[in-house]
């Protein structure tokens, strides 16, 4: 299976003056514009429809989504993502510009609206901005708010963020990026915040702990009434980062549990479509008193319908206009269709999947007791070759890796998505795996579109577009 | 009554979410392997910190969802938008939306295992190739999450890479607000400083610039076309000013437009940033896909994903996520950026857009946003209280006109006979058209004449 | 002006096909490979009957085709349709479009290379087995076009297979004109003469039909639901009569019906047939997919196309097309039928449609359709001037109503309300309820009232 | 490569009057109808979204369209069908019951009769029905219109309808459906009409001589206008079959050619996709004397706009409603797509791709010059072994083994959507395959989702449902 570059099917060169759409003016041939204001020349490939339709078909089938089988990356939540939520956002009416008048868009902001009020009723938290474009956003958009709350009561001075090592990555960035020293937390040995490590670590500096609970091992911070007091206790804000939050819907609210401000992954929680990489959408919910520093505008009921406004103390803006919109209908959708039932079952399901999966495996689990997530260890064996003859099995390998507190991790999460039947398979594959030599594990893939990719051949041998290759 | 609906769910009270295939007996068997009697004893959550309340959203079934949503954005009022300033309405072929659709690229996570991910490596290979076409820079990522958050990344990364310190961003007075405010919001952890430079009939005020800068400025950022839509037309003195201060200078502008005017690297940027999905989203109420492109010498500073190619063990040429160790999940806090969950499914719309177009489409349209915008002003100039454009510049799908009347109540009036237009200053509106066709810009023109005569 | 769209063709004149890929410089090495100067010449048309005019068929782009279209079809004013006799609306769930969208399904042909079609043959095979399953018979082709084509076929089938010569296929004297239409068309070829059978209350009148019958009726054909809605009671002593003349019988009903319905193998039927189509297709001016099954014994007389189960090289199951030596490809006028290009497409809808149903909720469609229809018809009889329903029968989706003042009168002042009914006699009219919601109905009784009370 | 089956995956079964809608009734759990109504259960899969969006993406992938690659099935013009064809079919304006009031439904009917007056112009026909939902139909409508127009002639003795050898076999099956007498005719060496054998064919018996044009060997019928005119010496109708019309737009009209009545497969000419089988649709255009015979109703402008009516004479219906409306949209859309420019471009380059291909092939090809397809011959290999091996080099093979007259026939039609690359590599599968030795071709296909399947079997020992499967 191989499908060249579009480069590589066609290479057509259009030189700018020479193809002047404006066939009436007179010369058909000059361009618009002068020539010190425009290239000479633009060289792309030029091909009809129906070469691009079979490209990027034969493409998609290369391409290995949750449609195609189980996809237990652990901390991604790879739900199923219902097609009727497409037809919605693709809905003539969605597709407006913000800037048109408030009066003629209410359909939109209620909609928003709506959605600021389910997530903020979720969460348990007083309010919700929708407007960060991802997870990592919404963190960024958090630890702003924070600081911003910091430094309207005086505290300008607290430039520590505390984060457990078993945190997402993206944690550590977020918190760099808002200019915050970050404060690594080692793990407790069960896994969870050890309260000691973490006492050592609050200070008046500490601005805020963020913290992922369930967390990434899949274990509930079963202190967590008290981590919120300790926090509290130096003045600093408890932070929940979303990515786990399929374990507890309708368990558990981050509100209730003493959090001042968190982040929902929709493309997690609420089944939006990873797409590749992305859009997500990572709004963020706050309780009370960090309400008049959210993102502005956000968006309220007036005399005249629905409005945007700006808080008070607002942050100002971390998206160009409101955030991923059309994520934001698909997730609107989705929370419409479960209702308080449907969303408390996927959380059941989910965490039924994940223990039931944990137990089938041959695997060495440690830790316990697990909600949506585990990580088992691959022993003696290099996950990352674990997870490479996976693939063979036509199954998408767990996380692996990562967390390092489980040697040669591998992190896997099921979701409420698949079947007993497709649990059972997935075991298989992991114990089929387990029982391969030494020899199969090193050559795999070998039922993949691509085999064995050398990914130090990449990085060393920079090739980052067509222009960089040779004609090969 | 009739909802053509399956159950809401297949659990007994009927309560569950129609997205987890268990039966009953399914449940029981894995209940009983894990070796509890029901989902609740796996919540390992303290009673103190039990939710025992609901959130009373009621379920619906997916008709009923899809009506209900329909009918709310059906109060978004039928207008022919005549809007930019950032944000553009453009046709996107069928071919696009059909695609994008297929379930393997819209329901894959980012290509951690590339083996099995090959075909959407290629796509995002060959978008990065476009914009290395388009730019003339050779480092492209696959994806940031707008105009402004790329030019926000633009700003740190620029912190990151100059050789001296320094703090002072220089950006157009004339920009849009909440790109600056997006600004702000990125560099307010770092020593950085966001500062306006003048500009002078919409364009830069070159010699002004000039005057600010010094070797304290770390970035400048210039837009062609401009906020105000007119075509930027010393970029080569801009970028010389920058790099005579040893800053970088930084350009936003947009695929299309990119197709017909000079190529970035060629006037001397060193980062490109804008807005992509002007190709591959019609409005989405300002949804985007954050173009970022720069010099190879700043691989490594490169916030964002980037697809490599390299070879497999067959030696077949095979496409990977590379330079990871640049990303947050790798680096932590020492990243290039945090971003992780970007804007992928974007890209590949974009990429497919602009395939579909080819070279002579690209150029096509970008020739037609010059002339359209040009025609458009010409013909709202003749309207008595009316002059356009405001500046004397070319512009780019977009332009400034001034109105004797006060804008608001010329837009206010505009809008209900149908037509959204920017009022962006007492007596200026701006005006934007993409693909609208001949019959809907005359009766915006008539509808222009009407206002102003009244 | 702007129209978002690629140049209408990539030759030189701009008129060519979008959808031929050639450049110019790939035109001209193949007609120099071919060894012709232009294409022109490749055409072995004699001068006489040479085409030098034009058609007057203006091109157009992707998108005016789109707006042209639309706007054309907006024409179809809006109406909540009450409407069925044959061809029903159904809210058809976003999974149905969504995979039957997928190119590989949607863009392939008839599986005549089964290895490489093995997703198809399955769909279609598991299309049969639903059909099995719900008719009780063995063998399920896999379409006809419509239910009235089908019925068409199943007629020739009897005359084929019964022993003895007989002329005489026998059908409701109510029955959808131009279902009987299709029927007589179909028999025109044959000796067959199609003569009808006298109903009491709505239902068969089985002593009328026992008259009727003797050893020259190749076929009896019955509906349940029939076209004003009523559920047959006496299917049995239906096929009793039919078969003590050697007779077929063939029974008229759909898959929802069926979901509920006694099975027909167990009442006799020898055939069934119908439209499938009311799971898979929403409203579709009457686009169909026509139901054929039958007893295996009659199997190499099926008309249409069958996929069977059979193994591969490698002993792993495998689907084909399988007796194809009844179709015309091979058989030629010997064929079973003419039938070759059939509904595939739409019963991968149906298959795909009714899986997401289940049996769960293909039972509450069904048992929905006789509540509804009975407390409809309760409500309508509650306004004064409304008998219904007319028929003393249990109903399915549909119903019969008696109105004082003249139907035509009473359905057209309706249609000013919104809503279309049937009109079939001077003072009957025909409702049908399908997903419409409660909210709906009620407007539709407040508006019966309404039209009454005038 | 292996999908099992829905009911290998659940089988449920549903008791019949345990499971009421109406919960508001006293009895929840009673049917609404009497036990000897109704079946007492109904056992089927019953499996959720996620699973079902997994099987039948699966699936998909197991078959190969248009979008997959070059589909070359002579007689089958395997054109790519537009994406936009697809959005127009699904406006929800074109959802509308056909029962409507015809004031109603004047967007369905204007569409109808624009595509009536399309087709008259592109065949040179008068007038053209849109009722056959597909060719066959076409075929079989078009001979009951001639069939009724000499019994209104009173002619109706003729009972013969002449159909050349080398026919596509529904025009056997179509003539014999409408109670003909079939003539068979034999092919001339050229390939084609043999003006002798028509001769001694015609009489006063001819109802109609069916005719391919081109014909099936990619051949025009240079001799049409005398043909057309024996046929109408004995009183006889000319058929036009229009499988092969795509090699003619623009350059010769059937109408202009002498043809009284004809179908068009739109599946075909106008890319409407052919969906593993159809739907297609087939209209019929036919002359002016021919056209108060057609089928009720067709569309024309009256006082009130839009309207059906009956024509005169007319032979009643063929479809229970108005044929394949969803096909018939996609049909219009793309005819207003390409245009007269457009379609004549299509045939040009139909042509070319089968006149190059022919040329670029190491196989015999016999006869010509070739229009929009040619037969090539497999020589002494086995056709049908030649196409198994053609699926290993990822191509859809041409039609194997028909039409007769060249022996070991592969009838291949490219058409125009192909690309010098695609034809190139195209040709090189044909090459590759004739070089491969025996063995190869025994063994194949070996690369695709199922091995040669054993047709033998399926044919002998019959399983045509699940439920005839041994749960293995």
């Amino acid at each position: 299976i191989y499908e060249p570059l579009l480069s590589e099917k066609d290479e057509t060169t259009v030189d700018i003056g020479a193809n002047a759409a404006d066939e009436s003016s007179d010369d058909a041939d000059s361009s618009p514009l002068p020539d010190d204001l425009t290239r000479d020349e633009l060289t792309l490939p030029e091909l009809s429809e129906p070469e691009l339709a079979r490209h990027y078909t034969r493409l998609s089938q290369m391409t290995y989504g949750v449609d195609s089988g189980p996809y237990p990356l652990g901390s991604c939540t790879m739900k199923y993502n219902p097609k009727f939520t497409e037809d919605v956002a693709a809905l003539s009416d969605a597709a407006v510009h913000p800037d048109r008048p408030e009066r003629r868009q209410q359909g939109s902001l209620e909609l928003l609206h709506r959605l600021q009020d389910y997530l903020g009723r979720i969460g348990g938290m007083d309010a919700v901005s929708l407007q960060p474009p991802a997870g990592a956003a919404g963190e960024f958009t958090g630890i702003l708010v924070a600081r911003a709350y910091h430094e309207h009561n005086g505290e300008g001075h607290r430039n520590e963020v505390i984060v457990p090592e078993s945190a997402h990555g993206t944690n550590f960035a977020s918190a760099a990026l808002g200019g915050y020293d970050v404060v690594e937390l080692p793990g407790g040995e069960d896994g969870r915040v050890d309260l000691d490590a973490l006492s050592g670590a609050l200070s008046e500096n500490t601005a805020a702990l963020m913290l992922t609970n369930p967390n990434t091992l899949g274990l509930f911070e079963r202190d967590i009434e008290e981590i919120a007091e300790m926090v509290h206790d130096v003045g600093g804000l408890l932070y929940y980062d979303g990515a786990n939050l399929n374990a507890l819907l309708g368990r558990a609210r981050p509100g209730d549990m003493g959090f001042d401000v968190m982040h929902y992954n929709v493309h997690k929680t609420f089944a939006t479509p990873h797409g590749g990489g992305g859009p997500g959408a990572g709004p963020i919910g706050v309780a009370e008193k960090l309400v008049p520093f959210l993102p502005a505008p956000r968006v309220r009921t007036g005399e005249m319908g629905y409005e945007r406004f700006e808080p008070e103390h607002s942050i100002g803006k971390v998206h160009g206009f409101d955030g991923n919109w059309l994520v934001l209908v698909k997730a609107y959708a989705y929370i419409a269709r479960l209702g308080d039932a449907g969303l408390a079952d996927a959380s059941a399901k989910a965490v039924l999947n994940a223990n039931y999966l944990a137990e089938q495996i041959d695997l060495d689990v440690p830790y316990g007791p697990f909600h949506h997530e585990f990580v088992a260890s691959a022993g003696d064996r290099d996950a990352a070759e674990v997870a490479k003859r996976m693939l063979d099995y036509g199954v998408h390998p767990p996380t692996t890796k990562w967390p390092e507190i489980v040697p040669e991790a591998l992190m896997t999460e099921p979701t409420e998505i698949e079947s007993k039947d497709s649990l059972d398979q997935l075991a298989a594959a992991f114990d089929a795996v387990a029982a391969d030599d030494a020899e199969a594990m090193a050559e795999a893939p070998t039922r993949t579109a691509a085999r064995r990719i050398d990914q130090t051949a990449a990085a060393r041998d920079l090739r980052l577009s067509w222009q960089t290759l040779d004609s090969d | 009554m009739g909802d053509g609906g399956t159950p809401v769910t297949r659990t007994p009270d009927g309560a569950g979410s129609p997205y987890a295939p268990h039966d009953d007996a399914e449940t029981a068997a894995m209940l009983s392997a894990v070796g509890v009697d029901s989902t609740e004893e796996l919540f390992d959550v303290p009673e103190s910190v039990r939710f025992d309340g609901d959130f009373g959203i009621e379920p619906r079934s997916e008709r009923a969802v899809r009506e209900e949503v329909a009918a709310m954005l059906g109060r978004n009022d039928d207008l022919v938008e005549l809007l930019g300033r950032g944000h553009y309405d453009h046709y996107v072929p069928s071919l696009v939306d059909h695609i994008s659709q297929r379930a393997e690229f819209l329901t894959s996570y980012t290509q951690y295992q590339p083996e099995i991910a090959q075909g959407f490596l290629q796509v995002l290979f060959e978008y990065q190739s476009l914009f290395v076409e388009l730019t003339g820079l050779e480092i492209v990522n696959c994806s940031m999450y707008d105009a402004a958050t790329a030019l926000g990344e633009a700003a740190t990364l620029a912190d990151r890479v100059r050789s001296a310190s320094g703090h002072r961003v220089l950006v157009p007075e004339q920009l849009r607000a909440e790109r600056r405010d997006v600004l702000e919001n990125y560099v307010s952890g770092t020593d950085l400083v966001v500062e306006p430079y003048p500009m002078a009939d919409g364009n830069a005020d070159r010699e002004s610039l000039a005057d600010l800068l010094d070797e304290d400025a770390v970035m400048v950022y210039a837009e062609t076309p401009t906020v105000r839509g007119t075509i930027e037309e010393g970029l080569s003195e801009l970028a010389d000013l920058a790099h005579d201060q040893d800053a970088l200078f930084c350009l936003g502008s947009d695929p299309v437009a990119l197709s017909l005017l000079e190529e970035p690297a060629s006037v001397g940027a060193d980062v490109v940033v804008g807005d992509a999905s002007v190709l591959g989203l019609p409005a989405s109420y300002g949804m985007g896909l954050g173009l970022f492109a720069t010099r190879e010498e700043y691989v490594r500073q490169v916030p964002g994903r980037l697809v490599g190619a390299s070879d497999d063990a067959d030696g077949r040429r095979a496409y990977t996520l590379t330079l990871q160790t640049r990303e947050q999940h790798i680096r932590k806090e020492r990243a290039t950026s945090n971003i992780c969950t970007n804007q992928a499914w974007v890209a590949l719309r974009t990429a497919i857009h602009a395939a579909w177009l080819g070279p002579s489409g690209l150029v096509e349209e970008a020739e037609r946003a010059v002339t359209q915008a040009r025609d458009l002003a010409a013909r709202l100039d003749a309207v008595s209280g009316v002059d356009a454009p405001v500046n004397d510049r070319h512009h780019f799908r977009e332009f400034v006109a001034r109105t004797d009347r006060p804008a608001d109540d010329v837009a206010a009036k505009l809008v209900d006979r149908g037509f959204a237009v920017h009022a962006i200053d007492d007596h200026e509106l701006q005006i934007c058209a993409t693909d609208h066709d001949e019959a809907t810009l005359d009766e915006f023109v008539a509808a222009v004449e009407e206002v102003l005569e009244q």
